[in-house]
């Protein structure tokens, strides 16, 4: 029994309610006429989808540098990268790869700016990366309209100028990876073997890293800093390069997501994305300054299932769209639970 | 030095006071606050027990009145429950003033001018819609409600109003 | 001053943490007006004590105390410091307590204003009440003006000069109105020459008032000048409680220090000492609470130096700066080459390898596992336990190495654990030293700074700790300069010792000189050490 | 101080402030409004924000930073008003009615809010932040969910078609306007709202006396040394939960006051830009995390109104595009809370180091002589 009772202290009560529910709604959605083998498919979709944009946040969290809430410049460098793309009009997996080689120079330099922005206000840094975030967020939004693009399918229709806000990649690299490979199993289920090869390889990539040389000095430096740096280690080094991988994997990450969506969505649309992608960390395990592989991938499928299950599901039990508010409720709720725990973040 | 600590009852009779004023409070403002609206009407009964009056001018509570004319409907928005209406007639000039109640929770009545005049009693009662069933345009569609965090569409909804200025 | 019971009586007070005995039956009286003069090394008990006097938590959480204390004859008991201030017992830190944001006034009569009610009371409770402020400048003026020392009230504590801040914590201290006995620790410590006379002048005048004072400082000079009787505490016991009259700084050093001659390092006669290993020219380091001012030293090859001296005099700093953690400046050579001060990794690459006082905050990755915590410094430095891949350009660590590798130590320095996978925290406080232990002997260095490494251990751990340095001084002829605050341990081990005072070496002792002569050094005396130091 | 030291502390400690006027004075031009409909516009909009950035002030006195969760205090006016439309009580009495029943649910969501910032303390703003979101959701399940069907709801008007929960947007006609009608003064060319700016200057009032007040020394000596006051006996815990229950009651007279200005209720996202306007205007007004007083949030008010009136008009004549202006502004309005969020944190860290520095000089090489001690005072400022 105290083993249980030590793995339920070490999980987490939240994740183990948030588990349950969410095996109940696979439980129930047959019941209710939600065909489980589109929803599971779903889920498998979504999960590549966010995976990489979660595991951005890893590298940072290993760090010490906390929950990054300004992902939100990885992800406009990854707009960049995959309106480039679309404006040189490369197709298919070239495009895919194309999108993501365009999108590295600017990631690099917005994560190494960003990173020494960080060295200099430790302490409130959450905060602060927040509304940097939002501030770039706005930037680019003037420069969308602003950038001399002129691709047809990108630009708006009357003005010819300025950037529309979601761009569909029909015709460019739309599910590239989801198709490459995919197993079709009756009509409804498809299972993504491209997207998940990618994701496994990212996150193989990771955990290699963080068992190199400078990936142990990161881990170092997050779970002691004092230590880092009586053992030589140049701690603000460390923390700008985890949050410039950080911020090129937010690029990725996004990306990624555009190839599976089928749209690239401009403007305002980076802000709402970065909660979500905290939030499913932090279901998956990860504490302010710790995040796994598994904290990961467990957390991703925790969210993703609940976001995919409860509105089919929900609805059709309750006859109303509850899933919005659920999906608050929860996220929200898991970053809340992580920012009172006793871990102080690195002062 | 410090001030000489007000003994417990006192404390506990002046919290209990305040509350008491608080909840007074609130019933005052919705007894004074009150809303209605007050249908004016200027029809001859079926029945013929009374007759619609051709070119009246009614105004409620001192409020500026309007002109009627046989068959008209206007309404008139009131507070509070006690009010006072005034019936100027053209064709001969009288002038009748009467005070009448509406029920606190009443939100529409229907005061008919004639029954008034003629002093038929009730000549203010409840306003009772035909029942019609309600048009299914105005369904509210909000499966994806635009609630989402910080998006910046809820800053340009709220500016707007300031844009169309 | 001659009523029949003293204003406050300790009666063989005893104190252990967690079996670890710290006071041992301390019995001493107070009479109203008495200055009683503290004295004692570091870890004798005299912060152990105070707390006790003053009801703090900690000593209730830690399984609270054996003996009792008696105010004007009746037994007390303090649950909290609220307890002990109600009592009359006003207690000066050395860390200030003081509002940066708030006047003098506002500071002294803290949590203690002087109020008029306001209409507002009734309804949400007396903090409504307005602030009398004209009543608080005058209650703050006359503990101001009782102190005797001109202290402008309007003045934000943020830009007082750092001996105003003292007076203001006295004055807040006696302003309350039972206070009959204060207790000061280390007051002069942060004061100018001038700053501390006033002070002590003011202490007098407080005591012709009749408030009893408990004074604890490490300047003996100061002590034998204000106080009326001392009171020596050496590893827990009161070994003297005498009257103040006729007795020198000399006998209080010998008495603070004054234990039995254990075998010195008589093996230090036959070592053979190489050059000189390490030169350490005008040394300045800004290491909190523990600054070094001027610190010049030679360690010769193959030789252990000890450095030893009161808590907050700065020996502790000289490892931090040579090893860069902490702002420093001056010339450090390490055999012949200059090493560049302010940069932690040039120090390890040079050689020199530092075990840091402050085991759980510095020395420790307490989540991540034994193996990693050993391997981690050789590894980043010298690049040891990593499987190069593709020619280097990708690293691994090496997890059979480095598991090889932690359980050569565990065998080596016999750490009792369930295996390399266990994590740090989970170890005893001795073990836990032997990882640091490990860690810097993995780095094969040629000079080892180690910082305090038996405090917070049990006796056996120790034992084996001082053991492991000897035998790699002897065996490897690693060169080891041992910083500890325990003087004891220093003359067991140590070829030289060197004892530091307010950031500079006050003097270089060999571990057989007069125990006396190590106690002056402490308290800042001048000592004649040419003769001795030659080549012992 | 040398003058030019001097400056050099004046421009940074204001420089946000400086940065705005600059903006504001060069778009005013290019906007083509005239002087006086932008001077009636600020003056409506004072009447309007003040009283919700003027709750901010207590929390930054009680040392928890910028409290974004006063959305909490919003949500609560909110649901009063929702109470006020849907039982007819027009008028001004309608607003008070509001007050009275948004107050208990504003203490409530106030004291959840303190006490969830006590228990993470050092990072009280970004928890305030999450936890508004974290509110907001169960916002929406009450009033989507439970009124109509758990709460009735008496008014077909303001209930969504299917029965229960309440429309997106709901028309305050009944209420609209109603504090500033009241007693809307004329001077010269423009219309001066009253009683807005009388219940504005009442609060005043109160912050001005709360602070003379053992409470707000209490609150202050928390603000500047949370250990110092719990070791001279002052309840932190409860003194900083006091700090944001009063910061969240102001919040939701606040949100009336705003809302009955601008005449209809966005129900479900009206209070999410509440924390930005606020936090906005309070940092442009040169206040800083630790730091604030009235003047701060008037002048602040002021410029960032004044540049929110004026940017999307001066990005539509510059840019050829409203769209630019309006973006314009959202960058300026999160870039100024960013730039004073990293000056505010660089500046505090450039204090320690300075202190530390002060020390370092007096111990370098300082002669034989003992008495050149130096402190080593661990009370460098904060």
């Amino acid at each position: 029994m105290p083993k249980l009772k030590e793995f339920i202290a070490d999980f987490g009560w939240p994740r183990i309610i948030i588990f349950f529910f969410l095996i109940s709604l696979f439980i129930a959605a047959p019941f209710v006429g939600v065909r489980l083998d589109a929803s599971i498919s779903d889920v498998l979709n979504r999960f590549g989808q966010y995976a990489i944009l979660v595991l951005a946040l890893v590298p940072m969290v290993q760090a010490g540098c906390g929950l990054n809430f300004g992902m939100a410049l990885g992800i406009v460098a990854g707009l960049l990268g995959s309106t480039l793309s679309l404006q040189f009009g490369m197709k298919g997996m070239f495009g895919f790869l194309g999108a993501i080689v365009l999108a590295t120079p600017f990631s690099l330099i917005f994560g190494f700016m960003y990173g020494k922005l960080l060295n200099k206000v430790k302490g409130e840094e959450m905060t602060i990366a927040m509304y940097v975030g939002f501030s770039f967020v706005m930037l680019m939004c003037i420069m969308w309209l602003i950038l001399p693009y002129n691709n047809p399918t990108m630009v708006w229709g009357y003005a010819g100028k300025g950037l529309r806000t979601t761009i569909s990649v029909e015709n460019y690299w739309n599910k590239v990876l989801n198709d490459f490979l995919a197993i079709r199993i009756g009509r409804f289920f498809v299972f993504p073997t491209g997207l998940l090869l990618f994701v496994a390889a990212a996150a193989g990539g990771m955990w290699m890293f963080l068992r190199s040389k400078t990936g142990t000095a990161m881990t170092a430096v997050g779970s002691n800093p004092d230590y880092a740096r009586a053992s030589g280690i140049s701690v603000d080094k460390m923390r700008t390069i985890s949050v410039v991988l950080s911020t090129f994997l937010g690029a990725v990450g996004i990306i990624v997501y555009e190839q599976s969506f089928g749209f690239i969505q401009l403007y305002s649309a980076p802000s709402p994305m970065v909660f979500p992608a905290i939030a499913a960390l932090l279901i998956g395990g990860a504490s302010v300054n710790k995040a796994t592989m598994v904290n990961v991938v467990v957390g991703t499928f925790l969210f993703q299932g609940l976001l995919t299950m409860t509105p089919s599901v929900i609805n059709s039990i309750l006859q109303t769209d509850m899933s919005e508010v659920i999906r608050i409720i929860v996220s929200n709720g898991m970053i809340l639970y992580a920012l009172t725990r006793k871990t102080k973040v690195t002062k | 030095m410090s001030a000489v600590p007000a003994s417990k009852t006192r404390k506990m009779v002046v919290r209990g006071l305040l509350l008491v004023v608080y909840v007074g409070l609130a019933a005052f403002m919705l007894l004074i606050g009150r809303q209605h609206t007050i249908l004016i009407d200027n029809k001859s009964a079926e029945d013929g027990s009374y007759e619609a009056i051709d070119g009246i001018l009614v105004s409620v509570d001192g409020k500026e009145g309007a002109e009627y004319y046989s068959g008209d409907r206007d309404k008139a928005t009131v507070q509070g429950q006690s009010h006072k209406i005034r019936i100027e007639v053209f064709s001969d000039g009288t002038v009748t003033e009467k005070t009448f109640k509406v029920p606190l929770w009443e939100d529409m009545t229907i005061l008919s001018v004639p029954k008034l005049l003629a002093g038929i009693e009730p000549f203010n009662e409840k306003f009772v819609p035909l029942t019609v069933v309600l048009p299914a345009e105005d369904q509210q569609q909000y499966t994806s409600l635009p609630a989402e965090e910080p998006a910046a569409e809820g800053v340009l909804e709220e500016l707007l109003p300031v844009l169309s200025q | 001053m001659g009523q029949d019971s003293p204003l406050l009586a300790l009666r063989a007070v005893s104190k252990d943490f967690y079996g670890n005995v710290v006071l041992q039956d301390v019995s001493f009286d107070l009479r109203a007006g008495e200055i009683l003069g503290l004295v004692g090394e570091n870890g004798a008990g005299k912060t152990t004590l105070m707390s006790i006097l003053f009801g703090m938590p900690v000593i209730a959480e830690t399984g609270g105390f054996k003996g009792s204390i008696l105010i004007d004859g009746q037994e007390v008991h303090f649950g909290s410091p609220f307890d002990a201030l109600d009592a009359g017992i006003g207690m000066v830190h050395q860390e200030f307590s003081l509002i940066p944001g708030f006047t003098t006034t506002e500071n002294i009569v803290l949590n203690r204003e002087s109020m008029r009610p306001s209409i507002l009371n009734e309804v949400f409770g007396d903090r409504m009440s307005i602030l009398d402020r004209s009543d608080m400048k005058k209650r703050s003026e006359s503990a101001i003006a009782k102190l005797g020392v001109n202290l402008d009230p309007g003045m934000l504590v943020s830009e007082m000069p750092v001996g105003h801040k003292q007076f203001t914590e006295i004055a807040r201290e006696i302003s309350r109105k039972a206070t009959r006995i204060l207790v000061l620790d280390e007051p002069t410590a942060v004061l100018t020459e001038s700053e501390a006379d006033v002070l002590l002048a003011t202490l007098k005048r407080l005591s012709s008032e009749g408030i009893a004072i408990i004074f604890i400082s490490h300047r003996l000079k100061e002590v034998v000048d204000i106080a009326d009787r001392i009171v020596v505490l050496r590893d827990g016991h009161a070994v003297k409680d005498v009257p103040a009259k006729g007795v020198s700084v000399r006998d209080i050093a010998s008495w603070m220090v004054g234990r039995s001659m254990t075998d010195a390092a008589a093996a230090s006669k036959d070592k053979l000492f190489g050059a000189e290993i390490l030169s350490v020219e005008h040394l300045w380091v800004d290491m909190p609470g523990e600054t070094v001012r001027d610190v010049s030293i030679r360690v010769r090859q193959g030789e252990i130096l000890g450095i030893g001296g009161l808590a907050g005099q700065g020996k502790l700093g000289i490892p931090n700066g040579v090893m860069g953690l902490y702002p420093s400046g001056g010339v450090v050579t390490l055999q012949g080459k200059a090493v560049p001060l302010n940069e932690p990794r040039t120090a390890l690459k040079a050689g020199m390898a530092f075990v840091s006082e402050d085991r759980r905050g510095v020395g420790l990755l307490l989540d991540e596992s034994l193996d990693w915590n050993i391997a981690f410094t050789a590894m980043q430095i010298h690049g040891q336990y990593l499987k190069k891949i593709a020619g280097g350009l990708f690293t691994q660590r090496d997890e059979a190495g480095m598991k090889k590798l932690c359980e050569e130590y565990i065998q080596l320095l016999d750490i009792k654990c369930t295996g390399t996978k266990q994590k740090a925290k989970e170890l005893s406080g001795g073990n836990q030293q032997k990882i640091c232990l490990a860690k810097a002997f993995a780095m094969k260095p040629e000079l080892l700074f180690v910082s305090e490494p038996t405090r917070g251990i049990d006796v056996g751990a120790k034992r084996l700790v001082l053991d492991t340095l000897r035998h790699y001084n002897r065996d490897y002829g690693t060169t080891i300069v041992m910083v500890s605050s325990e003087l004891e341990e220093l003359r067991s081990i140590c070829d030289r010792i060197a004892i530091v005072d307010e950031g500079r070496i006050a003097g270089i002792l060999p571990p057989t000189a007069d125990i006396a002569d190590f106690g002056l050094l402490m308290a800042g005396m001048k000592v004649d050490t040419t003769a001795e130091v030659a080549n012992a | 101080m040398s003058a030019q030291k001097k400056l050099g502390r004046f421009i940074s400690e204001y420089a946000v402030v400086i940065i705005f006027t600059v903006i504001t004075v060069a778009c005013i031009k290019p906007s083509g409004l005239s002087l006086t409909y932008i001077i009636q516009e600020i003056i409506t909009r004072l009447g309007r924000n003040s009283f919700l950035v003027l709750s901010l002030l207590l929390p930054i006195f009680a040392g928890m930073g910028l409290n974004f969760g006063m959305t909490l205090g919003a949500m609560a006016g909110q649901i009063g008003l929702i109470f006020a439309v849907d039982w007819g009580i027009a008028g001004w009495q309608g607003l008070v009615f509001a007050v009275l029943v948004g107050l208990p649910v504003s203490l409530l969501l106030g004291w959840v809010c303190g006490a969830v910032m006590n228990k993470a303390k050092g990072r009280e703003m970004v928890t305030g932040y999450i936890l508004a979101f974290f509110i907001n959701g169960i916002y929406q399940f009450v009033v989507l969910y439970m009124m109509g069907s758990v709460i009735p709801l008496r008014s077909a008007a303001i209930t969504l078609s299917r029965g229960y929960g309440v429309r997106n947007t709901l028309n305050l006609e009944s209420v609209r306007q109603s504090l500033d009608t009241l007693l809307m003064l004329k001077i010269g060319p423009f219309m001066v709202p009253g009683a807005a700016f009388i219940v504005i200057a009442l609060l005043c009032v109160f912050i001005v006396w709360f602070k003379k007040t053992k409470l707000g020394q209490d609150m202050r000596a928390v603000g500047q040394d949370m250990a110092v006051a719990d070791a001279a006996g002052i309840p932190v815990e409860r003194t900083r939960i006091v700090a944001i229950l009063i910061s969240t009651v102001l919040a939701c007279i606040g949100q009336i006051i705003f809302l009955q200005n601008m005449g209809n209720l966005a129900t479900y996202n009206a209070h999410d830009q509440t924390g930005f306007f606020a936090v906005a205007a309070i940092l442009v007004g040169g206040a800083s995390v630790t730091k604030a007083n009235i003047p701060n949030v008037f002048v602040g008010v002021i410029l960032l109104h004044a540049m929110f009136i004026v940017s999307p008009l001066a990005g539509q004549r510059l840019f050829g595009s409203a769209m630019i202006g309006e973006y314009f502004r959202q960058f300026i309005g999160y870039g100024v809370i960013a730039l004073s969020l990293v000056l505010y944190a660089w500046r505090s860290r450039k204090a320690i180091d300075n202190a530390r520095a002060g020390l370092r000089q007096g111990a370098a090489g300082s002669s034989g002589a003992s008495g050149a001690v130096d402190a080593n005072n661990k009370g460098a400022a904060k």
